[in-house]
Order: C-alpha cells, then structure tokens, then sequence
C-alpha cells in the first residue's frame, strides 16, 4: 500500500497498462507537457514521449472518433475529454460509432477504448465545467461506465477499464482527483461490475457513487451516532450494475437512499430506484428516497453551488425520514 | 502509369458487378424482398472501383449509407452482402446490420455508416493505428459532397494533416446531398479546394472516368504510404436513382439526368476498352453476364438462407 | 374535427402558427421542397418560400445552433433534425447553449425554439435510425419534452411547443406520421405539461407515450376481455411531467406498469418508477413493472426487430403479474 | 480610412480600460477574490477594441471563455462585470454565470462561453435573425486559434456562406490552445486562409495594431452590412498571462513572450498617439488613471454587493 491522491492513482493506473501493453496510447487536449488540467498526466509525456502521449486539437469529435478507428484497428486508446460537460460534442462517436459498431457488425468487431474524463461541481466552474453527466451514458448499451470514488478505486478501475474489450467512459470527479488514500502498489485491478461495501451497515442502504461517497460515510458517521446504522454501497461501476450486492444489502436492511451529484430527473438513481421497486419491493419498508442535486444548471456563485449540491445533512435527512 | 489490359479488364468486372448488384438491388426492394433503407450506388461505380483498385487487404477504408459499391471494390463477400440486405442470419453481419452497416474487419472494410461524416474520424483513428504501428497500411475515407460539410470533416482532416496519418479522403461529388444541390449547400465549386484550409494536397478528377481516379488515388495512395500524409481526391459524379429506393426525385432537371447518363462510368469504359482495342462486344457481354450469375446466385444464398433466431437478439453487445 | 394522418396534424400545427406569428420559419435538411423524409412538411416551402422554409446543409451542429442564436435576437425557429439518432451530433448545442443559456445569463435571455425529430423502431431502419433517445433529453435541465402519440396530440402539441419561450424536443414517432385520426380544426392547442388519460381504468395504470400509446391501449383491450380495467395515462410531455395525473391514477388502481421503447437501463420509466417508489410508496399494492426494449441497439432484421419491440403481449403479461 | 484623433483617444480608453480590468483580476484572483477558472485578455486588447469601435448597440458580438475584452469593447457594464466575477447577486448574471457567461443581451453581447467554438454557430444564428427581421444589424463572432480546429467552425462558415449573412468571423490568434502551439494543431500559417472552403474573403492583420484591427473589421462589417456575407479576419496575437490563472505557462519559450510583451498593444498605440501628437505623456496617464478608477470603483461596487440568495437556485432556468 502507498498514499497516494486519487489523480495519481489513476495515472499509475495508466502508467502500468502503457508499460504492460505498447498498443495502449493516451491522447487528448494538453495531456502532454501541460499534464491534463487537473495535472491527473503529469509526466508521462516525458516518460513515454510523444507517439504514446499525444496532444490532440481542440477537436472532441476527431479524438473519440479517431479511437473507435483506432480501436476496430488493432489499438487501445486511452483519450482524455477536458471536461464531462464537453462530451456533448462528441455525443454522436460514443452514441452511434462506439457503442453501436459491434452490434451493427454481427460481433466481427471489438473496441477497447477508454475515455477519462472528469465530473462533478464544487470548484466554481459554473454551469459548463461541472456537471455529472453519468446517466447519459447508462442508457447507451454497448459501452460501460465507470465512476470511481477513492484513490484505489481509480487506479484499479482505471487497469480494468483498459483491459476491457468495450469501450469504456471512466468518469473521474474532479473534487476528489486531490484527496489522498491507500493504494495497492504494482499490478491492481478492479473488475468491472463489481460493487464496493464501503460501509457495512443493517438499518438502511445508501448508495452512492464517486463523490458522493464521501458524502455518504459522512452521513452514515452522524447517522452512527443516533444509533442508524447505515450501509454504504458503492457500485463503481453504473454499467454493468451490480444488481445482487445492491439486492442483498436492500434485502438486510429494508431501506433505501441513492444520492447522486447529477440533477434529479432522468438520473442514474431513477434506474437503481426503479430495479428495486419491482425486484425489490418486498424487501422494503419505505419509500426509497432520492437525494440529487435540483434539476438546474449549476450556478457560479459558491453560495448558490453549495445550495445545489447534496449535503451529508440532506442525506442524514433522508435516512431518517424512512424510520 | 501504364493502364493494362487485365487491370482495365479488371475494373470493368467490378464496375459491373458493382451495377448488377444495385441492379438488383433494386428489383428486389421494389418487390419487397428487402426490409429499411435501400441507398444505391448506381452511376458512382468508377470511384469505389478505381481508387480501391489500389488498395490490398490489409489496407482499411470507411464507407458511408452508400456502401454497397465501396464494399465490392474492396473485396466484400457478395453472398454476405446480399444475405445482410435481406436481414438473414447468414448476412456480413447476421442481419443485426443491414446495407448501411455492412463491414468485414478483416477485410480492412471498417464498415458502411448511417451517420452521414462519422466515417471521417474513424478513418482518422485507424491511419493513426497504420502509422501507430508502422504497418505501412493506408486508409481511403469515402464520402459526399454533402458530408463535407460537416464538423467531423474539418476535425479529420486537420487531425490527419498535423499527424501526417496515411488517409486519402474520397470525396464522391455527386452534387446533391439528398435534395440540396451543391451549389446550395456549399460556396465553391471544387470540394478539393478544402483541402487549403489543411495544408494539404487535394485534386478534382472526373469521377465517371475510372483510370482518372484510378491514376489519382494511386499516387495520393502512395504518397500517404510514404509517409507525406493525407490528401483530398474529390470525384465528380452522378447517382443514377434517387436518393434512396422510393425517392422520386423531384428536385432534379430530368434534363441534367439524361446529359450524365451519356456520361455513365461503364459507357466510358466501354468506349475505352473498345479504342484500345482490350475487348470487344462480346468480350464485355461475356463479363457483364458473369457478374450477373454471380449476383443470382448471391440472391439465391440469400433467399435460401435462414431468418435470425429471435433468440439471437442479445448477443453481439459486448465484447468479452 | 377533420380526419387527418399525425404527420398531417403536426405539419397544421406548424402552418397555422407560421400564419400567425411572421417570426417563425422552418430550417432543416430537406425540409422545401423534398418535403421531409416521411412528408411531414410537405406543401410548406411551397406556400411560405425560401425565406421561411430554409434548408440547411448537414451540418446538425450549425442548425441547432444557429437556432440559439436566432432565438436569442427574436425568432422563433423550428428546426428539425431528421432523425432523433443524430441528436449526439448537435448535444453540446442541446446541452450546453440551449438548456443553459438562460440560466447562465442570470434570466437574460429567452430562447423559443423547436426541435423536431422523430424517434422509433419498426420500420427494419437500424440502429442509427431508429432510437428512442427521449431520456437523455429529460435529464437536461432548461429544455422541454414532448412526445405525442395521436394526431391530435400532434397537432396541439406543436401549437403549445412553438409558442413556449423555451426551448423544446418534440419527438414524433416514425410509425405514427401515417396514422389518421380526429384532430379539431383551426387553433388548437394542448399546454406543455398536461397528462391525458387515454383510457380510464380503475385496476392498474399504465404510464405509456408515443408509439406504445396504441401498444398500451391494445393491451388494455384484451386485459378488459380477462375481467382487468387497466387506465392508461400518457404524459405527453416528459418534462415537465404531470405527476398529479400519474399520482391520482396510482392512488386509484395501486399497480403500475410503465411502458416506453427505449432501451431500458437509463429511460425514462426509471425516473417515473423513482417517483412513484418515493412519494406513493404507500400506495402501491405491487412491484412497479417496466416493459421497454432490452439494453440493445435496435437490429436490423425485421424478425428480430420485433423482438426487440415491446408488444401488447408483453405488457398484457406484465399487468398480469401484478395481481 | 481616417484616423481621427478623437477616434484614436476612445481606441485607447478602452484599451487601457480592458487593461486595468484584467490586471485587477489578476489581483483579485490572487487574492482569493475570485472563485472558479479566470481567463484574461492582457495583451490582446487592441482586437475586441479594433472591431467592437465599428459597432452600435444594435449589433450582436458573441465571445469566448476569454471574454472581458469584448464585452468591454462592446459597451459592457464593468460594475456589472466586475460583481459577477464576485459571484455576486448584483452581477451580470445574479452570480449564476461567473466570468465565463457573462452576457447582456440588450446590448447585443450573446454571451461569453465556456465550450470552445460554441460562439459560431450562435453568432451565424443572430445572423440569420438580423437578415430574416432586415434589421440592419451584423454579428461578430470572437474565437481562438483552437478554436478554428472545432467543427463548430466549418460549419458555421459554410452555413453563413450561402446564407450569406452579415456575420464576421474575427479569429484572435494567440498562438497557443492552451498549452497547444499553433504549428502542433494545425498545418497552415494562416487561418485566414481558410476562407477560401467557404468562398468568402478572409484577411489576416496585426492583431496588436488596433488601427490595422480596426480598418479590416471595418471593411467586412461594412460588407456583411451591404448583404456580401461573411467574412474572417485573422489578428495575431499574443496572451500575456497563463492560459488561465495559476498555469505558469512551462510550454512556452519565455524568449517568445519577452519579445511579443514589447509587441504590446497598449505601447504600439501608445507610440502612434505620440507621432501624431495626438496626446502627451500626461495625456495619457491621465486616461489610464481614470480608467483605473473606474475598475476600482467597480471592485468596490463589487465587494459591496450582497451574495445571491440560496432561495435563487431554481429561478431563471425557464421563461414564462
Ligand atoms: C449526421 C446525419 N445527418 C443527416 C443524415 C440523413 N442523410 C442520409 S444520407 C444524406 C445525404 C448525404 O449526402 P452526401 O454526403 O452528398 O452523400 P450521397 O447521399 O449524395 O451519396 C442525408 C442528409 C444522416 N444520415 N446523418
Ligand atoms: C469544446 C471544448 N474543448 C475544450 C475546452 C477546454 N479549453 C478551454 S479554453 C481552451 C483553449 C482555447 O484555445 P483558443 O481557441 O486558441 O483560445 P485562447 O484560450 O487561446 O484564447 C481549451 C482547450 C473547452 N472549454 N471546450
Ligand atoms: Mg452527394
Ligand atoms: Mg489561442
């Protein structure tokens, strides 16, 4: 075990795969010299040079189109987008080339590709640089997602992500890329969908994702205190969902609570909600609860962000509302 | 470059495969036989042909909703192809596709595309992986007058051009995008002009003239082999039918119609091969019959072939 | 009332608000005189010229945003996108101008525009072509939803979405344009946000739009001929949804099965599920159930295409359970 | 075209006025003042001032991350300004913006904007709407050199193109995509020469003389006025700041900014006005402390103003 922060976890995470793998490459707006804008590619640049870490133009579109070429071609591309938010420009090369091709092509074709990218609110960026965006991308089958929220999650999830034969959107939170934590050194690898029990608990589940999580512990840690005891389920990955660790611990507990960053309507919490109130609804004794952000752009101001971000104070909230 | 004899007589045969094929494509939508959308290639048969008549397996190209003639050129399977526009479970993609995803990887054939310009970064990706790992492989990149105009044209070929990737970008003018001609969907008369904008080579050829594209893929094609980078060729042509099977076609001059039908890509060939003394009447008839059994015979495949097993519907999603 | 096909009804939608209001104008790929790819304005660039009825070149990004921008200085552009799977070429116009522009700007800007594009599988299209993409649409805070399923709807719908000041998906369904049906003749409209019962049932509702409405409805025959009133609500609009109507018929039947053709992970049933898990937990006698298209492309083959579809069958056997 | 004196002293208020905003920002910012990214426009002020001198309030502009300049130029409000920067409720935006919205659409300024190159087809919109409603009125859309690498911008020219709108494409070359030198993303000199895909005129000028700015936008405004369509003017530039603040800036050869700072803008002008004796020394320091007392005066309106209100999350996000 190491301390590291969460970015350079992630980086270590790439950096073995690229070491592991010639045919794995990095690509991307300023990941080279400049090391990506949270630093989360500092130095590989110098380590692996310029054919394995590329600096692409400001061209979305050209960079995840150019890795499912790449991809069906015999690559492993690892691209950066900038921000979450920018994945609107290349909506169409996630939605209808990388998602699709393999079906579309009777299974003759197989894209290992990851693209990083970094979420979430809580650092002034206003309503363009900071959204979760996650639940877009769970309703397109044929890629994975991917939402790590500790520093060994990000390294392992990061190794199972480029190993992965699909295309895979590993969503970083950009709050958390600073935060430090334990992480294995050398080879590690977290299989894609597979749930994390961040916290054992047998009053009510809360699940909860990226940087949410902490938020999460933090409740649980009040809730600790007036005798809930709540579990913290962390899926990791939202596609492919790990349905049977979130059943068992609904099946324990019989409460539920999903918090997420993302606005509230058509999130990732709708989806974990609804499989629950149908394959799940004996098993529960209250209403499931979702504690999200509003449905709103985020706002600039550091007042108003704070006011659209969930709290471990509206989650404390909600536990308690299902007693 | 020295035209040949075999090499003219080669291209003849896949031109005219490639017509029976649409040909028959044809026949068969109008009697039902194939299900969606049914995009024709007819009268644009010099392109596919002369620019892939440079190109071996192990080079890739990427197609658009127009496919059928870019995926016989380059080798496709014509069995698979006529079995996939049927939808059976024997078709290049086991009827998950249809005309506008038909694709053979090993091939290099990185597939049809429905989505008018996402060829273009593709195309991009896989020169990358060409010259990534030095495989001395090249990739063509075909599209229309129409796709130039979207963003992923700009975005690829400026990529291509800083990354000097070995990708020839085919643009296949056939002035109308749909319904809208080109010189109301676009402020110039030479798509090759774009090329400017990327410090790059571009060329405008005749694109019914099959040993003009042939003569100017070639050395693009060789250029970017070498190393030098991409280049736009864009070929001037026609489509014969409407946009898709059942478009009437209003919004063309039946008069422009008439004067590029004298001007058919195999018509020209013809004349040529008849100059050049290659082939005679007979010699050609012989040809164009052949291609004909071989089309018959692929419908046959895929009359005969079975339906998908509902059973089938979820697999092919992901990779393991 | 005057018969006419949904594609006739929503087309009158837009010629009489075209009559009425010289600000709006059309612009699409082969929107003049091609008339569309299933007719749906056929007539128009006719009666209202070029300046009115523009046709752009492909180029989804610039017509999108182009439409913010002439929104923004007083129009009022409807444009269409031919098909709802292009939508990821133009999202970051959708995501991050349209939806956002008003809030970023402190309420200083208005932006009323339409998008109009038609969704859904049926006719052996593919998977570039057939989608129904509806719920990425909905987690996009500023923007609007409609989806109508009659050429009633169709018709009002159009008439409310062009007159909202805010920017607006209407998804019209590709195996509806051709079906007839009564419209009201002259001004009509149906406000965004209004639920309607299509059919009244007091065992269990069915939440259904677009092209399931039939589906749903044919299910509630043959549930009717086994003894089983089934109400089937259709929202019509997604966002903002009506959740009193959805409340009301809960609190009346306590089963619920939702019905969409989207794929299932991340649609929009989650979210209806979500809510009815939450605020009417206590009013449900039975699992929520979902009847939507599996986690899957849309396949050409038409027999597997089928498949694909939610049917009558499908939904009759997921009321069924319930009891 | 005449150079008047008055002219050249309102060039100059501006400049210095742009100036001082963005040096307090830095300060600010430094300060902790400031929350978020914050992009500044030092160094490139004689490009918003050069072409916003040819507009009224009836025009359109829209801007970039980078915007403070242009919407100064534009007649912007720097108490307004200045508050939003603050995240404060009596800014631009209520605080809802921050420095990468701020807009004020009365005045014709569409908004600063965090996705690169999604000004053009916003600007190509206005456009369309100006030609539509014959207001008169024409749209300048401010990007960056990366930003010309976005589909975005291939299609909003196109489109303008044969739209033929009164639109005008002013691209500020400053060399640098972030950390991106011009050569490393694309493959020609000039982008002005990329007017040539769309058939419009494109030109490229000293983007640090604000008389040669002014002259060429002038001319195209003029132009896209007499409904000739768009044009691009290209004006080389140079940021003097980090990409944002707090990037030390480790891409670039500090021999390069040392030799562009003398380059400056402000002192080009600033030597002009001497020649013609158009203002003394004192003249001008006299406008610059005046322009630095508005911006104080603006940072204590600022300081002043009350926060938003967290009971103002949810307003504003949809008209009535
Ligand atoms: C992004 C996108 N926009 C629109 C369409 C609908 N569409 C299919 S083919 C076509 C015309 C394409 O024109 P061109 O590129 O010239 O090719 P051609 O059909 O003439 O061969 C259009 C608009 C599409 N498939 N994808
Ligand atoms: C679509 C998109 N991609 C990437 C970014 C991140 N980003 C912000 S500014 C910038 C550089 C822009 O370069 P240029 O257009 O030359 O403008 P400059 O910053 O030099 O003024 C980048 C990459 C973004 N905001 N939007
Ligand atoms: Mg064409
Ligand atoms: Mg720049």
């Amino acid at each position: 075990m190491k301390k590291m922060t969460y970015a350079e976890a992630e980086r270590d995470g790439i950096r073995l795969e690229m070491l592991r793998d010639p045919n794995v490459y990095l690509a991307g707006e300023d990941v080279g010299i400049f090391g990506g804008c949270f630093g989360q590619t500092t130095g590989l640049f110098q380590e692996f040079g310029p054919q394995r870490v590329v600096d692409t133009p400001i061209s979305e579109t050209a960079i995840v189109g150019h890795a499912v070429g790449a991809a069906a071609a015999g690559l492993r591309p690892v691209v950066e987008i900038m921000f979450i938010d920018f994945m609107g420009v290349c909506m169409d090369e996630v939605l209808n080339q990388a998602a699709k091709m393999r079906y579309m092509f009777g299974g003759k074709a197989a894209l290992p590709m990851v693209i990083r990218t970094p979420c979430g609110a809580g650092v002034g960026a206003a309503a363009q640089h900071s959204q979760s965006l996650e639940a877009l991308f769970t309703h397109i089958p044929g890629i994975k997602v991917v939402m790590p929220s500790t520093p060994a999650d990000a390294k392992g999830l990061m190794a199972g992500a480029i190993r992965d034969n699909n295309p895979v959107i590993y969503i970083e939170h950009k709050v958390l890329l600073g935060v430090q934590g334990d992480v294995p050194e050398g080879e590690y690898i977290v299989p894609l969908g597979k749930a994390d029990i961040k916290r054992v608990g047998s009053d009510a589940t809360i699940v909860a994702w990226s940087g949410m999580v902490p938020k999460a512990l933090a409740a649980a840690d009040i809730l600790a205190k007036e005798g809930i005891s709540a579990e913290v389920v962390d899926p990791r990955t939202l596609n492919p969902l790990d349905k049977d660790t979130l059943m068992n611990s609904v099946a324990k507990t019989g409460r539920l609570v999903i918090v997420h960053e993302a606005t509230k309507t058509g999130g990732f919490a709708g989806e974990i909600a609804a499989i629950v109130a149908d394959e799940g609804f004996d098993l529960l004794n209250a209403p499931i609860k979702r504690i999200t952000a509003p449905d709103c752009p985020v706002p600039f101001s550091p007042i108003l962000e704070k006011a659209f971000l969930p709290s471990e104070e509206k989650i404390v909230r909600a536990v308690k509302e299902l007693f | 470059m020295e035209i040949t004899k075999e090499k003219l007589l080669d291209f003849y045969n896949t031109m005219v495969t490639i017509r029976s094929f649409e040909e028959k494509a044809v026949e068969l939508f109008a009697a039902g036989f194939l299900p969606g959308f049914v995009h024709l290639y007819l009268g644009e048969e010099a392109v596919a042909t002369g620019v892939c008549a440079n190109l071996t397996d192990k080079d890739f190209i990427t197609s658009t909703h127009r496919g059928h003639g870019h995926m016989i050129a380059k080798g496709g399977k014509i069995d698979l192809m006529m079995a996939e526009l049927f939808g059976k479970a024997t078709g290049y993609c086991k009827g998950k596709g249809g005309s506008m995803h038909i694709a053979d990887v090993g091939l290099g054939i990185l597939g049809a595309n429905g989505i008018v310009g996402a060829g273009q970064p593709i195309a991009t990706g896989a020169a990358f992986a060409c010259k990534y790992k030095q495989t001395g492989a090249v990739v063509v990149c075909f599209f229309g007058d129409g796709a130039s105009n979207r963003g992923t044209f700009h975005e690829s070929l400026n990529m291509a051009s800083i990354f000097k990737l070995p990708v020839v970008f085919v643009c296949e003018n056939n002035m109308y995008g749909i319904s809208n001609n080109q010189k109301d969907h676009m402020n110039i008369g030479d798509i090759s002009d774009r090329a400017a904008a990327y410090g790059i080579p571009g060329v405008t050829v005749d694109g019914n003239d099959v040993i003009a594209v042939h003569e100017a893929a070639s050395e693009a094609i060789k250029r970017a082999r070498n190393g030098d980078g991409p280049s736009i060729i864009e070929c001037k042509t026609w489509r014969h039918r409407g946009h898709f099977e059942g478009d009437p076609s209003v919004y063309k001059d039946p008069r422009e119609q008439e004067s590029w039908l004298k001007k058919d890509p195999i018509l020209n060939l013809e004349k040529r091969l008849g100059e050049l003394k290659f082939a005679s009447a007979s010699d050609l008839d012989q040809i164009k019959a052949a291609a004909r059994e071989k089309i018959d015979s692929a419908v046959e495949f895929a009359k005969k072939s079975p339906e998908p097993s509902p059973d089938d519907l979820l697999t092919d999603i992901y990779a393991s």
